[in-house]
């Protein structure tokens, strides 16, 4: 599937959207904006970006409690996802949910879990019904490396393959639990290669690379589509930051700079756009001012927005 | 009116609903060609087809998860754990999950999911087999909790849950499945929150749940034999609970006792039991008594299981010792 | 004496007895040269080594269930949990098989194994992270549950659970765990089932359990000022439980408040209400009163999340009502 | 390692003593001499004494509900199991097991576990006991093919492959769970494929061919015990009876009788003795005689033995 101009242009808005918002995530928790935690996509924009691309609107995905990135990259609003990190009325889950739980079902994304792997079966669950109402749709369901270990996770690939549903698995794999090395933790060099337990395709793809993610993702989802059943696409990449806010581990502030600026997927693919001469050379340096100032203004959207009232702490409990 | 057995009852449940609403999808372990283990689904595979009647493989976690993915997608899913002693397996998705998803994503979503569980004691399957632990799921707000004891509440509490629009713990009971009772040949639903008085009486109150409700019944005969009038109460469902009309009771009584055959610590006893002292204090002339299963793992040898749980006699005795305290 | 914070008496109790006992094996995520994800184990990979402090995967059900292996193999065993809500993934395996291995199999084997697991309430982690479920743990039957709520305590306790040959879930705090104690340069054990009163009063007893002794000390000193003397107890293992110490305080105030941040509904506070009710009902002038969270989902936004946890606020005034009333 | 020919005759007397136990099970079951269920392990005795017969004595063993076949080939004594079975006194776990909960320390079988996959982590724990004290031994965790979808038991094997662990996994593949058969509940022809997501060995084998399932699990143990790490032995086999005494499910009566006669462990491995005149024509016959004459004083013990006092109710809660 060839993208059209205007959409490789779209991946590096969103490439940025999700670097800038996770920049403003990090400083108003240091700031004291908002309290828990918060997981940071930094550095692996690339792997929500290049995945959702390949999805259509109407394709439902789960992701983690590091999922602002594929909330972004699904297309959900930056001012409602600020606001529903800083606990506000006006957030996308009026600040029941908080960073760890974003959902935005108007863009199918459905949503963010904070229990590693619990959102799996829920994907097949998705899937299937896809399936039994024939919509056409392929669900996608992202998670960590450490999560590809939870029971869970190979419970569904039997299940998705014994039914053949429209699920993909998108592993990101950035190495690290929160401080476990995937070396430590899968007993294999490549998750996708978990997949041969239950008789489906798995992929490595080198997460960092936008249009590399996007290919993967699109054969994935076209065999998934025409009825042929799941695929596990593990992203190979890598987080800037320390696990959370709340806990160190896995890179340690400065000594992976070197690794982050060679992986870094935003000049990477900026620079391929100029020399394609899809844009202009100047471009991206406006597409980052853009997106600056549309994060700065959901920054200020979600400061300014009242707190819920007492009144919400019994609603929405029951339907 | 037919008479129809407890599992008999719960299948006409199923089935009506699934004929009404086409949005249901059962999910479990057997529960297909087979009819389930104990043979609650049985002709459902037939009459609705593999598609919606779904043998899965045995992974309970992920039999709850993909119930509440269906759900979350639109449709309504009924997952069968084939001993209730098995939601450990599942306990993330069914408590952590499906009762906190509509509230943490601001409403967003409904779980239209059961959970259905029979309680498998005093058969002789030893400690893994023959848990009680409703009191678990009592805990978990989000939670709608219904723990039918006759095969007319069976139905009528399966219906009303297969029509919610919440997740629903539906705690069943292998020694009550051949129970009988008359069915209504129309439609009937019993609503959640509304316990039933199932005989009256002045002298006590005796709220029993479960396979308690039964040996309560019977306790209740022998002690008119001796002159004592024990009213008995099922509540049906523990979430909501019908705490009115327990106590309404109690005010009339004066005296409660509280039955089940889960183990008494940290059972359902204890909350109902505290729920009223708080609302009825001055009504009660004595403390409530809570008769209930030892707190030892459930042995699989005759004797030492008989010593476990309670009966009718232990109601008896607990009754007369309070009514003459 | 040393000032040391609860993280760092739980550190020291773990080390002591490594060193003590070779057979000690510490199982868990992220707990070797990381140090644990709140710093209860730093330090001990360093001296101990990998091999008796496991960094595992990502897999809880079967983190506890090495551990019950080890422990059948004659080792003994620590498992942690990050946070407490996770134990609904290694549900089956701290409540149907490591409580269960010794009864059902005659007394064949012992499973000295400790699961630890930190309360992370009311840090704004939202809803599956911020549950308190000691309750679940007090009903079943062959496990032991502590749940200390200050440095000495959770030293004391740790060790005599290091010592102790079966299973026991070891409740800790992260709200807690920056709180200090003195630490005796001498050895030193506490005893399950030995509650501690934490302040001398007579006029009401309030029973609290973990980061609600905090609440329930500083309650008092207001209380104080009002003219009502609030004898604060904590129970430190809720099985066993010394129900007698508690009695006993009520014997003296006729009044009794139980306070935890678990939700109300089906939370040990009905539990230890009621076994006093049971135990010393002619002592009580009034109805036990439980302060409790509420029963909804853990909401992330602070307002929401304050809502719904009770403090010291709550406890004053839940403490004026009972003695004015 | 090769089999003296006492060793090779043994195996015949374990899988008849194996048989005639589980028929009398069966029959006092029926009978009303017990309560709660029985899984009798008929047309699988070339698995589990295959298998034992390949470990030593102090091997630790693990096995299910199911496991009546696995103790009795450990060693145990078939009178304690038949007494533990009717809930006797002077059973193996005093009558506190019964039939699903079978343990015998005392020959190293620890034990039998009535959830389904809960002992497969607990087996990984042993085998790490046994790593860490270097004693040399190798652990064996038996469990059927419907086991083999739970979550639990991929998070074994991934463990036990990152550790090196001295473990054997042998699925008992009886083609069904209770109804449910392996083409509905596994995505892949054979359950040992399974083991190649984790990198380790995995060997699919004729359970009903007693020396091909001994080959295998001396293959197995011999790679264990040189510190390689765990093996995936799936052996495959075919259980003559329904499910258990209280579910019927998978074979039907009387309708698989052709497939039982043609795998049917014993005579197959009887003829095989006698043809490569190991034993006399004769002396099968007798070995069945003498199993029959062993599991009815069994039987006799079990029934004349007293059931356990109510005081022993709270005994063996706690050490
Ligand atoms: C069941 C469960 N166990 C542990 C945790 C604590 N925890 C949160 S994130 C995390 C690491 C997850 O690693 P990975 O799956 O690789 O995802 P990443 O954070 O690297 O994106 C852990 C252990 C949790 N939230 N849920
Ligand atoms: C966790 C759990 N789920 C379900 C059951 C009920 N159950 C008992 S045996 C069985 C089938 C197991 O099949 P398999 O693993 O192939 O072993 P087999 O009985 O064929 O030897 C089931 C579903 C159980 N005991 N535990
Ligand atoms: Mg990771
Ligand atoms: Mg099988």
């Amino acid at each position: 599937m060839e993208l059209i101009t205007a959409k490789q242009i779209e991946l590096l808005k969103q490439m940025w959207r999700i670097r800038c918002f996770e920049e403003q995530a990090i400083r108003l928790y240091g700031e004291g904006y908002y309290r828990g935690s918060t997981h940071p996509y930094i550095g692996q924009e690339a792997t929500a970006v290049g995945a959702c691309a390949a999805l259509r609107p109407t394709d439902p995905v789960l992701a983690t409690y590091r999922g602002h990135g594929v909330c972004i990259a699904k297309g959900s609003d930056p001012q409602r996802m600020m606001a529903e990190i800083l606990g506000k009325e006006t957030g996308l889950c009026h600040g029941k949910g908080g960073s760890m739980h974003l959902a935005d079902a108007s863009v199918g994304f459905v949503g963010s879990n904070a229990v590693v792997s619990a959102h799996i079966p829920m994907a097949g669950g998705v899937a299937l019904a896809q399936q039994l109402n024939h919509t056409g749709a392929v669900v996608a369901c992202f998670f960590g490396d450490g999560a590809s270990c939870e029971g869970i996770f190979y419970e569904t690939c039997n299940m998705a393959a014994l039914w053949k549903l429209p699920l993909v698995f998108v592993v990101e794999n950035n190495e690290f639990a929160i401080s476990t090395h995937v070396s430590e933790s899968i007993s294999v060099p490549h998750i996708a290669q978990r997949a041969q337990a239950f008789g489906f395709p798995g992929v490595t793809v080198d997460g960092c690379d936008v249009l590399a993610v996007y290919a993967a993702m699109s054969a994935a989802a076209a065999r998934a589509r025409s009825g042929d059943g799941p695929t596990l696409v593990e992203a190979q990449t890598i987080r800037w930051t320390r696990h959370s806010a709340v806990s160190a581990g896995g890179y340690g502030a400065g000594k992976d700079a070197e690794r982050w600026r060679a992986t870094d997927p935003i000049p990477r693919y900026s620079e391929w756009l100029v020399t394609q001469e899809l844009i202009a050379p100047d471009e991206p340096a406006r597409i980052e001012q853009a997106a600056r100032a549309e994060i700065e203004r959901a920054v200020k959207f979600a400061i300014e927005s009242p707190l819920p009232a007492v009144e919400q702490l019994h609603e929405d409990i029951f339907a | 009116m037919p008479e129809l057995t407890y599992a008999q009852a719960l299948n006409q449940a199923l089935r009506e609903e699934m004929w009404r609403d086409p949005n249901i999808v059962l999910l479990g372990e057997d529960i297909g060609k087979y009819g389930g283990v104990f043979g609650v689904t049985r002709g459902l595979y037939d009459e609705f087809g593999g598609a919606r009647v779904r043998d899965c493989p045995l992974n309970e976690a992920s039999i709850v998860g993909f119930g509440i993915g269906l759900a979350l997608a639109g449709m309504r899913a009924v997952t069968e754990l084939e001993f209730m002693d098995f939601c450990t397996y599942a306990m993330d998705q069914i408590t952590n999950q499906a009762p906190k998803l509509r509230y943490i994503w601001g409403g967003q979503v409904k779980v239209p999911l059961v959970v259905r569980m029979p309680i498998v004691a005093e058969l002789g399957f030893g400690s893994q087999h023959s848990q009680s632990l409703e009191a678990w799921f009592m805990h978990v707000p989000g939670l709608k909790v219904a723990i039918p004891s006759t095969a007319y509440d069976a139905k009528g509490l399966l219906k009303t849950a297969l029509r919610d629009d919440n997740p629903i713990v539906f705690i069943e009971n292998v020694k009550l499945y051949a129970t009988k009772s008359e069915i209504p040949d129309d439609e009937y639903l019993i609503s959640f929150g509304k316990a039933d008085i199932k005989r009256e009486g002045d002298a006590v109150t005796i709220v029993a749940i479960s396979a308690m409700v039964p040996e309560a019944l019977q306790a209740a005969d022998e002690l008119a034999r001796v002159g004592i009038s024990a009213e008995v109460i099922d509540p049906r469902t523990l979430a909501p609970l019908d705490a009115d009309t327990i106590i309404a009771s109690v005010q009339k009584t004066g005296r409660l006792i509280v039955a089940h055959k889960a183990h008494k610590t940290g059972g359902v006893g204890a909350e109902i039991a505290q729920l009223v002292s708080e609302r009825a204090f001055d009504a009660l002339d004595a403390p409530v008594v809570r008769v209930a299963a030892q707190d030892v793992p459930i042995a699989a040898s005759q004797p030492l299981e008989a010593a476990t749980f309670p009966g009718a006699k232990e109601l008896v005795s607990a009754a007369r010792k309070l009514v003459n305290r």
